[in-house]
Formats: C-alpha cells, sequence, structure tokens
C-alpha cells in the first residue's frame, strides 16, 4: 500500500476520536482522558510517519473522494505540513499532563468535554495544515477557532467567559474577512484550489479585488495569529484558560494564522509576486513592532501566565518579521521558528501550569523560592527561558539567528536590530524570573511546603525541556528540511 | 421587471438591516432579523438557489432566530 | 471622538471594498470565469457521476463531501462547546422554565398537536427527496429540530425530551459525524478513497444508499444537536 | 467606475450590509445586538458569493425533466450551505457565553462589564 494514502486518516483519527469522547467518558471522566492520550498517540504516529514520507520523497497530495483536484478537494502535504507531526506530538505530552490537571480544576461532568473540544482542536489544526482548498481551509480554520473560544471559557471563571466573548468576537470577524476574501479570488478565477487558483491568477487582470483580497486574506490570519495591532484579545484569553489550554492556544492555534498566511503567499509569489512588497513592508514592520511592544510588555507582567502570554505576541513579531523580509534566510527562520516557538511555549506553559498546580500562586513575587520545592520544573522553566531568550545551544538560537542573517540579506539592518532588541528585553524579563525562583526565600507558606509535581506532568515536562535542548544541537536538520519549500516558494 | 423586482429587495434588504441595529428594543431587533433574513431568502430564491433559501429560511429565519430570543429570555430585553 | 473612529474604520473599508466588487467580472453573465471553469462538469456530468439530480446535493455530498464533513463537525463542536460552557443538568434540562408556566391556551396546543404530525412528514420529504429536489439532510433535520423545539414549548420540555431519550442523545448528536466517517471509511476500503464512491457502472443502488445514508445522518445529528442547544440555553441553572 | 458600481450593484448592496454589520461590531455596546451585526456581516459575505455564480434568466441547477438551460452555478451554494451552518454553530457558542456572562456579571453591556473586570 501506498504511504500517501494514510494521509486522510491524521484528520479522520482525532475527528472519530473526539465524536466518541463524550461517550466514552459519560460513565468516568477519568476513562476520556486516556481515549484522548490513546487517540492523540495514533495521530501523531500517523503524522510522523507522513512527515518522514515527505522528507524522503517530497510534497505529495491526495484526492478527497477520487475527484481529480479542482473539481473535489484536494488534500496537500508539503514541509509547511510537517507542523502536524509539532501538533501531534505536542497533543500527546499535553494530554498526559492535562490528565491530573484537570480533574482538579474542572467539575466532572466538564472533563469528556474538555478532551472533546482538544481532539477536536487538533483535528482542526491537523485538517487545516494539510488543506490545499481555499474553502476548506475556512472549515477547518472554524472547527479550531470554535473549539478554541470554548476551550478559554471552560475554566469557568467571570473573567473567563468575558475573554471567550472577546476572542470569539474578534475572531468571528476575522473569519468573514478571510472568508470574504476566498469568494473574491473565487470570483476572478473561479476555482478554490490553491495550487490552480495560483495558475489561473497568473497573467489575468482584476488587480484591485485580487489585492483586496490579499488584504483581506492577510487581515484576517493575523487576527488569528495576534500580530500587532491585532493582539488585543490574545493576553487575557491565554492568561485566564487552564494551562493546558494556554499551552496549545499560545504554541499552535496562533501558529494556525502565520501556516494561513504563509498558504496565501505561496499565491501570491507564484501569481502576483508585484503585489507583495508593500505587504511584505508592513509584515516587516508590524513584527518588528510587535517584537519590541510584546517583550516590552512582558517585563511589566507581574503574572506568569500573561507574562508568556505577551511573549507569544512578541515571537509571533519574529515570525512575521520574518515573511515579511521576504529573503531565503528570513523565511527559513520564520517556518522554523514556528515549530520551535511551539514547542518552547508549550514547555513553558506547562511548567508554568505545573506550578500553579502545585502552589495556586501565580504572581512572580508569591512564588518566590519555588525552584527548591519544585526543582524538576524550575529546571524546566529555565531550559525553557534559556531557549525563548535564544540563547545557544538551544532551540530558539538558530531559527532567530535565521531571520537576523534575513535581515542583512535583504539589507535592512534596522530589522537585525529589533531582533537583538527583542531578544535582551525578554532576557531581563526571564532573569527576573531564574532570580525569584531560585535566589529568594519562599514568602508564601504554599509555596514553602509545595512538593514537585506528580509524575504524570513531570514526565512530559522534562520530555518537552529535552526537546528544546535536542532542536538546539540537532537545529541544522529542520532548517534543511524546510529550505526546498521556501526556495520553491521564492521560485528560485 | 425582475430587475425592478430584484433592486427593491436590495433596498428592503438594507432598510431592515438598519433597523436591527437602530432598534433598541432587542425583541424587536431579532424579530426583524427574522424579517431581513427572510427577505435575504427571497434574494436567493430569485438568484436560482432555492436549496440555500431553504437552509436559510429554515436557520437563519428559524433556529437563529429562536436562539437569539431565548438569549434575550435568559437575559435582558433592553439595550442600554 | 469615538463615532470619527468608527467612521474612519467604516470608509477606509468601504473604499477598497467597493472599488474591488466594481472591478469584478459582471454580474450575471455567463461567461464569468465562475461560470465557465468548473461547472461545465458538473452541471453536465454531476447527475451522473456522482449519483443525484439536484447538483448542489452532487457537490455537496459528493464532489466536495469532506467539506461537509467539516461543516457537521462544526456544528458538533458548537453543541459541544454550548453544552460545555451552560452545564446544565438532565434535570435541570427537563424542568419547566420559571417565568414560563403561565397556563398555556388550549388552542395553541391543538394547533400544533395537529399540525405536528404534517411538519414531521414534511422532513422526511426534504431527507428523502433531497438528492432530486431542493432541500436535504440538513434542512430537513432543522426543521425537524425546530418542530422539537415547538414542541417543547407548548407541550412541555418533557415531552421534547422524550422524543430523544437519554441513554440514545450522543450517538444521535454525533449521528451526523458518524454517518460520514462510516461512509468515508467505506470508500477509503472499496473504492480507493476518502469519502469515494462506487462509479457509475458498477451498483448504483449502494451509491444511491450512501447518498442516503449520509442525508439521515446529518437530518437526525442536526435535529438533535438544535434541539440539545435550546433545551441547553433554555434550562436555568 | 459609477457604471461599473451600476453593473455590480448586488456586489455593492453586499459590501454596504456587510459595513452596516461591522458598525454593529464596532460601535454597539450590547453584546446580544453586536452579534446581531455579526450575523448581517456573514449573511453578507455568503449574498456575495451566491452572486458571483448567478447567471441571469438562469435556472436552478436541478437536472430532471422539465430542466433547461443555462443552469446557474451549484458551486457557491454548495459553500453557502455549509457557510450558514458554520454561522449558526458561531452564533450559538456566542449566545452561550452571553447567558453565561449575564448570570455572573449581570449585565451584557460591554462598557459596564469593562468595568467590572
Amino acid at each position: 500500500m501506498d504511504g500517501t494514502t494514510l494521509l486522510p486518516a491524521v484528520v479522520v483519527v482525532p475527528l472519530l476520536g473526539a465524536v466518541l469522547t463524550p461517550i466514552v467518558g459519560r460513565t468516568r471522566a477519568r476513562m476520556a482522558g486516556l481515549w484522548a492520550l490513546a487517540v492523540a498517540c495514533l495521530t501523531a504516529a500517523v503524522g510522523t510517519a507522513l512527515v518522514a514520507l515527505v522528507a524522503l520523497r517530497g510534497p505529495f497530495s491526495y484526492e478527497m473522494g477520487a475527484w481529480a483536484p479542482p473539481w473535489g478537494i484536494e488534500l496537500r502535504m508539503d514541509e509547511f505540513g510537517a507542523s502536524i507531526a509539532v501538533i501531534g506530538f505536542l497533543e500527546v505530552l499535553t494530554m498526559l499532563f492535562a490528565i491530573k490537571y484537570v480533574e482538579k480544576l474542572l467539575l466532572p461532568v466538564r472533563i469528556p468535554y474538555f478532551y472533546t473540544l482538544m481532539l477536536l482542536n487538533a483535528a482542526g489544526m491537523i485538517g487545516f495544515a494539510v488543506s490545499g482548498d481555499l474553502f476548506n481551509m475556512f472549515v477547518f480554520l472554524e472547527i479550531l477557532s470554535l473549539s478554541g473560544y470554548a476551550l478559554v471559557a471552560i475554566a469557568g471563571e467571570r473573567i473567563a467567559e468575558m475573554a471567550a466573548f472577546k476572542y470569539l468576537a474578534l475572531g468571528a470577524v476575522s473569519s468573514l474577512f478571510v472568508l470574504l476574501s476566498v469568494g473574491l479570488l473565487y470570483a476572478v478565477t473561479g476555482t478554490l484550489n490553491i495550487a490552480d487558483v495560483a495558475k489561473r491568477l497568473t497573467g489575468t487582470g482584476y488587480a484591485l479585488p485580487v489585492a483586496v483580497a490579499l488584504a483581506g486574506l492577510v487581515l484576517g490570519f493575523s487576527v488569528k495569529a495576534a500580530l500587532f495591532p491585532l493582539h488585543a484579545w490574545l493576553p487575557d484569553a491565554h492568561t485566564i484558560a487552564p494551562s493546558p489550554v494556554s499551552a496549545v492556544l499560545s504554541g499552535l492555534v496562533v501558529k494556525v494564522g502565520v501556516l494561513g498566511t504563509l498558504r496565501v503567499l505561496q499565491i501570491y509569489y507564484a501569481a502576483r509576486p508585484q503585489q507583495l512588497p508593500v505587504l511584505n513592508g508592513m509584515l516587516a514592520w508590524l513584527g518588528a513592532i510587535s517584537i519590541v511592544m510584546g517583550a516590552f510588555f512582558a517585563i511589566f507582567q507581574e503574572d506568569i501566565k500573561m507574562m508568556l502570554a505577551y511573549s507569544t505576541i512578541s515571537n509571533i513579531g519574529y515570525i512575521f518579521m520574518g515573511i515579511g523580509l521576504g529573503s531565503t534566510y528570513g523565511l527559513i527562520g520564520a517556518t522554523v521558528h514556528i515549530f520551535n516557538h511551539a514547542l518552547i511555549k508549550v514547555t513553558l506553559f506547562l511548567a508554568a501550569g505545573a506550578i500553579i498546580y502545585r502552589t495556586g500562586c501565580r504572581n512572580l513575587t508569591d512564588l518566590r523560592g519555588v525552584g527548591r520545592v519544585m526543582p524538576w520544573t524550575s529546571a524546566v522553566m529555565t531550559v525553557g527561558a534559556l531557549s525563548i531568550v535564544g540563547i545557544p545551544p538551544t532551540a530558539g538560537f538558530l531559527c532567530k539567528w535565521y531571520i537576523a542573517l534575513g535581515a542583512v540579506q535583504a539589507d535592512k539592518l534596522m530589522f537585525a536590530v529589533a531582533v537583538l532588541f527583542g531578544a535582551l528585553f525578554i532576557l531581563i524579563y526571564y532573569i527576573r524570573m531564574v532570580n525569584a525562583f531560585y535566589f529568594r526565600e519562599p514568602t508564601r507558606p504554599e509555596v514553602a511546603t509545595a512538593t514537585e509535581a506528580p509524575l504524570s506532568m513531570v514526565g512530559p515536562l522534562v520530555v518537552l525541556a529535552a526537546g528544546c535542548l535536542l532542536m538546539g544541537v540537532l537545529g541544522r536538520i529542520p532548517l534543511s528540511f524546510v529550505e526546498p519549500a521556501v526556495l520553491r516558494m521564492l521560485g528560485q | 421587471m425582475s430587475e425592478i423586482f430584484d433592486l427593491l429587495l436590495l433596498v428592503l434588504l438594507i432598510t431592515t438591516a438598519l433597523c436591527v441595529i437602530r432598534t433598541k428594543d432587542l425583541l424587536a431587533a431579532a424579530v426583524i432579523f427574522s424579517t431581513y433574513s427572510l427577505i435575504m431568502c427571497l434574494v436567493w430564491q430569485m438568484r436560482g438557489a432555492p436549496d440555500v433559501a431553504l437552509t436559510e429560511a429554515a436557520v437563519g429565519a428559524g433556529v437563529t432566530t429562536v436562539l437569539f430570543l431565548v438569549t434575550i429570555s435568559r437575559t435582558v430585553r433592553r439595550e442600554k | 471622538m469615538k463615532r470619527i473612529a468608527v467612521i474612519a474604520v467604516l470608509v477606509a473599508a468601504f473604499v477598497p471594498l467597493a472599488a474591488a466588487v466594481a472591478q469584478l467580472p459582471t454580474f450575471g453573465e455567463a461567461s464569468n470565469p465562475t461560470n465557465t471553469y468548473l461547472v461545465p462538469r458538473y452541471l453536465q456530468k454531476g447527475p451522473e457521476e456522482a449519483g443525484a439530480a439536484n447538483v448542489v446535493t452532487d457537490v455537496i455530498l459528493n464532489y466536495r463531501g469532506y467539506d461537509t464533513n467539516g461543516e457537521v463537525v462544526v456544528i458538533f463542536t458548537a453543541l459541544i462547546a454550548a453544552l460545555a460552557t451552560l452545564l446544565v443538568r438532565p434535570k435541570q434540562m427537563a424542568a419547566t422554565p420559571p417565568g414560563d408556566d403561565a397556563p398555556r391556551s388550549p388552542i395553541v396546543s391543538f394547533v400544533v398537536k395537529a399540525i405536528a404530525p404534517f411538519i414531521a412528514v414534511f422532513t422526511v420529504y426534504l431527507v428523502l427527496h433531497g438528492h432530486l429536489s431542493p432541500g436535504g439532510g440538513f434542512q430537513g433535520g432543522t426543521i425537524f429540530g425546530a418542530l422539537i423545539i415547538l414542541l417543547s414549548l407548548t407541550l412541555g420540555h418533557k415531552y421534547g425530551l422524550s422524543l430523544l431519550p437519554e441513554r440514545s442523545r450522543p450517538w444521535l448528536q454525533a449521528a451526523a459525524v458518524l454517518a460520514f466517517i462510516a461512509v468515508g471509511l467505506l470508500g477509503w476500503a472499496l473504492c480507493g478513497a476518502y469519502l469515494a464512491y462506487p462509479s457509475y457502472s458498477q451498483l448504483e443502488w449502494v451509491r444511491e444508499g450512501w447518498l442516503i445514508a449520509l442525508e439521515i445522518g446529518i437530518g437526525v445529528g442536526g435535529a438533535a444537536i438544535f434541539a440539545t442547544v435550546f433545551w441547553t440555553m433554555e434550562a436555568e441553572p | 467606475m459609477i457604471r461599473a458600481l451600476w453593473a455590480n450593484i448586488d456586489y455593492v448592496a453586499s459590501v454596504v450590509l456587510f459595513l452596516i454589520g461591522l458598525y454593529a461590531v464596532i460601535a454597539k455596546n450590547n453584546l446580544i445586538k453586536k452579534f446581531m451585526g455579526i450575523n448581517i456581516m456573514e449573511t453578507a459575505v455568503f449574498a456575495l458569493i451566491i452572486s458571483v455564480g448567478t447567471v441571469r434568466h438562469g435556472s436552478p441547477p436541478i437536472m430532471g425533466a422539465g430542466a433547461r438551460a443555462p443552469f446557474i452555478n451549484p458551486l457557491p451554494q454548495a459553500l453557502i450551505l455549509t457557510g450558514i451552518v458554520v454561522a449558526v454553530s458561531t452564533t450559538a457558542l456566542a449566545l452561550s457565553l452571553i447567558i453565561r456572562i449575564y448570570r455572573q456579571c449581570g449585565t451584557i453591556e460591554a462598557d459596564e462589564l469593562r468595568r467590572l473586570e
């Protein structure tokens, strides 16, 4: 059997798992967690196999329902789609971590719903990443967004619902901009398949509708990705959600916006490269502002989760800046930073979650001295912090280095300076954090008497920290993996 | 003839949409929204999309309005 | 100040959008790219290749069945999301909501009881005849869901809930997604691709059976989901 | 330009509806009203996509006895069927959240909620 026929399985497995979760978890809530974990493992295995196939043989596609692409829907698996393996792997660890966490946090009735929404969210992201059809992308975007809104609200605190509503209102409007732009592109090309749209756009007129469609698509996706100045929903939503949810939202869901932008740029680099310089310039500037603003606000946060949320905005800025620079190095760095930041941010949010689980505190002053009572978790947090600052040899270093190289390559040294400044600001914050964790006496009795988190939490954390270090050492592998995709996109 | 009718429907659509926005009484706004959906459904029927018109009549004018009404009955009726 | 900002945003959005739609291919021309590129095949071969005389049904259940698969997942997500946020226990769902206990007019319940069978028959027609005429599983399901809502409003929630027994409710809610995955996997095993149908020369009734299975699945799932969302939102904690 | 706008008056009407909805989302204070605005935006986008596939004096794409060409494009209609379901799903979730917010905070006006935060 040809391995490419496995492609729909990577979407169908989590979907089927999600639909059956409420039924499995009806009598015993814990069964739902184990079931979701098993489904996530299977998804991750299929995803890894598919990515291995891409590495061996290059991109491939799958004809849904055996209809040839422009008529039917095409699934497209390329190097950008490699995010499915990252999604699968991180979902497995998050589910494992979540089992104990949600038992303490949520009412038992809610637990099966929690896992259902997590699996639906994962299925939505995977479906979005492998879709080769504009309207199909929109459908899966809605699956992952709807489940994301609900996951923010699931803890059931007062502010949670308000944060979720803010997220939902902005998200719904941005989805509509995406749909409107898809409609415009359909009106001028008569097709929805991404590759086919690119082909049919080449050499036709309609400059203005096509440009407006580009603007609408990028606007819609950058709301989902929380690029400055469209980031207003992110800090609240990511802070208030339960930590495993924050990890998934911050690490993976915002990246869907970036991935969508990359798919759109694939069309426009192929068909209308003359329309891109203005947009690229704006993306690079907004990215640079995001980097500095996000890092700057992070410094003044007391709440560790709020600080991590702002640092997500900063890192999304790096990615968009790399994309906007439009140079090979910049794009390679940005693409790899999608994967690496996902890994790092999941590590940090889960470690923060473990600390909150044991101590119940989330402010830095309250958490003084936590490094002594929770040595493993704090060590993981430190590794994550080093990675996100970009200290070699951790995961964050090489991609930020590439983005800075991209700025040099595009002859825009200003942006390389922005990279440095962002790293410097974020370093200040993490020094504060490490200082509080290790070099201060505990002020709160909860912290002084806390013990190390249970094994089902520390296990995933250690694996994640090891991943951060490993990705730093083996950082060249992902870089050379995405290089052909970037070169293909730039037409070189 | 059908062009004039089409134009009339578009004008009606915009008018009802403005009414939905302007009305302070949420219950009235929900009912006007239902009318808006029905007019939209007529427009789509005229554009040769009976399937979509039927769905809009059932979902837009029916279920969405019911959900709005339930929400209003569980929260407040007047906008401040 | 705020008003000026709002007007500025609206104007900034209106100008490019209006200019863009003005430059789109002229409305209603048969020579537009939308009407010449993919459509001839759907229109000419659709009923034969995909199995339904209503070409819209061909597109949603066969050519682009995967989109519809996504669609039923979206509505399932909405259900789970509503259940998770509002968190209503079965007992609360069955209770008549407060403020709603005014005696109902016997005329209303008589009329509802009298027309209910006709609505039910109409939904069955929509579901089963959707591949030949306008309508289909989702429209039928929505109207059936609305009927259940109507019955629970006039005859009490207990009556409405008894139409969806609690034991089978999760299965009914998942019916649409399960029907899609079942047909999809069958197509994968027998016809070589997820959601693929047997081709025309092979068994025609199998293909029609799959279409109808999908329509029924969507109908049952849609009705169960809309009714449950209504009960959930209506219940007081 | 004016002539092009007039020829595409159906598209322009959709854009106007889209902006009316957007106005409600930005300017209205009541959460339910905001969501009515989002619903109007949604139908506006659907109307645009349906219009894109219309053929003047065409007949619905249903084959069988008595059907006559020109037929109307079935693809946008199929897309919009999906779109309508997505729209009602978003509405259901949003309204559930609004009910919860009202139960917890006693108001659904955005500025009062901001003050409570």
